[in-house]
């Protein structure tokens, strides 16, 4: 299933992209840790601090993706 | 009254957009450019935005605050890109009846900005590198000046 | 800094006056004239002071508040004579490392001027009369409007 | 004993004047009171809101007075 990635930040830095089109097997929002984790290791130690967008809304890890879906990677903010 | 900009904020105009006739009190809180962090001198901040998003949570932050306290009018204006020190990064307005609602609604807003809104700054120190800030692996992602 | 003006005021220079750049947050209230008051429908406020004991008492609330808070500056601006509905009839800003201090220090500002500065408003109704506020005695001293 | 009375706000509306040079016996701050209610009787019921400020400093009604001091009467305040 095709979802739209999109990183910001220094999850952007780490990955070395800003968006792209990545096929999952699994439709949830944890497999994209995994996908992140492949990129960089370094992810590995990230995800905890990391929240996930699907469509411009927070989502936890067992939410459900659908095709076509964005999904936002969105590192500790600090706005303000 | 949300928005993002490039630009330097225009606080007067930001506060005339609040006042309303009804109102008593406004109150504004405004983020600056520090010249040091965490003990190192810094120069500038830079901003990115996940910008739809951010102004989507931005909205709704406006609606919890108007479900919580009797307010008038709220703006909530976040820079991007890069903000010398002594300049506004962000811009928070609130107008009530009365100050205590201002207040509180103010305090809340600029609170949960900072928790929830797909906004980030790097930090460009004096020594000529620069780091995302708020992250817990902040020493990790050191990136070397362009 | 605190100043007493027949003048609106410039709420931008205000804040303007404040930045620094050590400072991270700015915390700013503007008072301004509501509509109504008592369920009566008010045109204008006009406010007397004697000015100097009421100069010497903002600038010992702002001494007050560098003692209690870490911050960088304050600004206490009053303004005088005739305020339309709208209009900002005060406005008190801090600035200080971090919006915790700012935020508590402008309450106690805005609090304390309120009980202890030597300013008087008189409400001028749209049914034509007009009245002292802020007195036990208020529907004693109704005056004919001039 | 000298002392000029300033008077303020609603003070002013109930004494008729906004200035006076006043010969006092008793050089405490209350006597100002009473002088007031010779002025205008609404005074008496007005007195336990009126704070008095000698040479611009908030003081209380034992206060001692001194010749040429400055002595304000405070009706609430209502600024802001």
């Amino acid at each position: 299933m095709k979802i739209r990635l999109r990183l910001f930040a220094n999850a952007r830095d780490l990955a070395g992209f800003a968006e792209k089109t990545v096929d999952l097997q699994h439709p949830r929002a944890s497999e994209v840790f995994e996908y992140l984790a492949s990129v960089n290791p370094e992810f590995r130690e990230w995800s905890r601090s990391i929240r996930l967008a699907v469509n411009r809304r927070y989502v936890d890890d067992a939410h459900p993706l659908q095709e076509g879906d964005e999904v936002a990677v969105i590192p500790p903010v600090s706005g303000g | 009254m949300t928005a993002l900009t490039l630009n330097p904020i225009d606080i007067g105009a930001v506060v005339s957009g609040l006042t309303s006739p009804e109102s008593g009190g406004i109150d504004v809180f405004i983020g600056t450019t520090r010249n040091q962090s965490r003990g190192r001198e810094v120069l500038l901040l830079e901003y990115e935005a996940f910008e739809p998003m951010a102004l989507e949570v931005m909205e709704n932050l406006e609606r919890r605050a108007m479900e919580r306290w009797p307010l008038h009018k709220i703006a909530i204006v976040h820079r991007l890109g890069r903000v010398p020190v002594g300049e506004a990064s962000v811009v928070i307005g609130v107008s009530a009846g009365h100050r205590k609602e201002a207040f509180e609604a103010c305090r809340f807003l600029i609170d949960v900005l900072k928790q929830d809104v797909p906004i980030w700054k790097r930090e460009h120190f004096a020594d000529g590198t620069m780091e995302w800030s708020g992250s817990i692996q902040q020493s990790k992602v050191n990136v070397n000046r362009v």
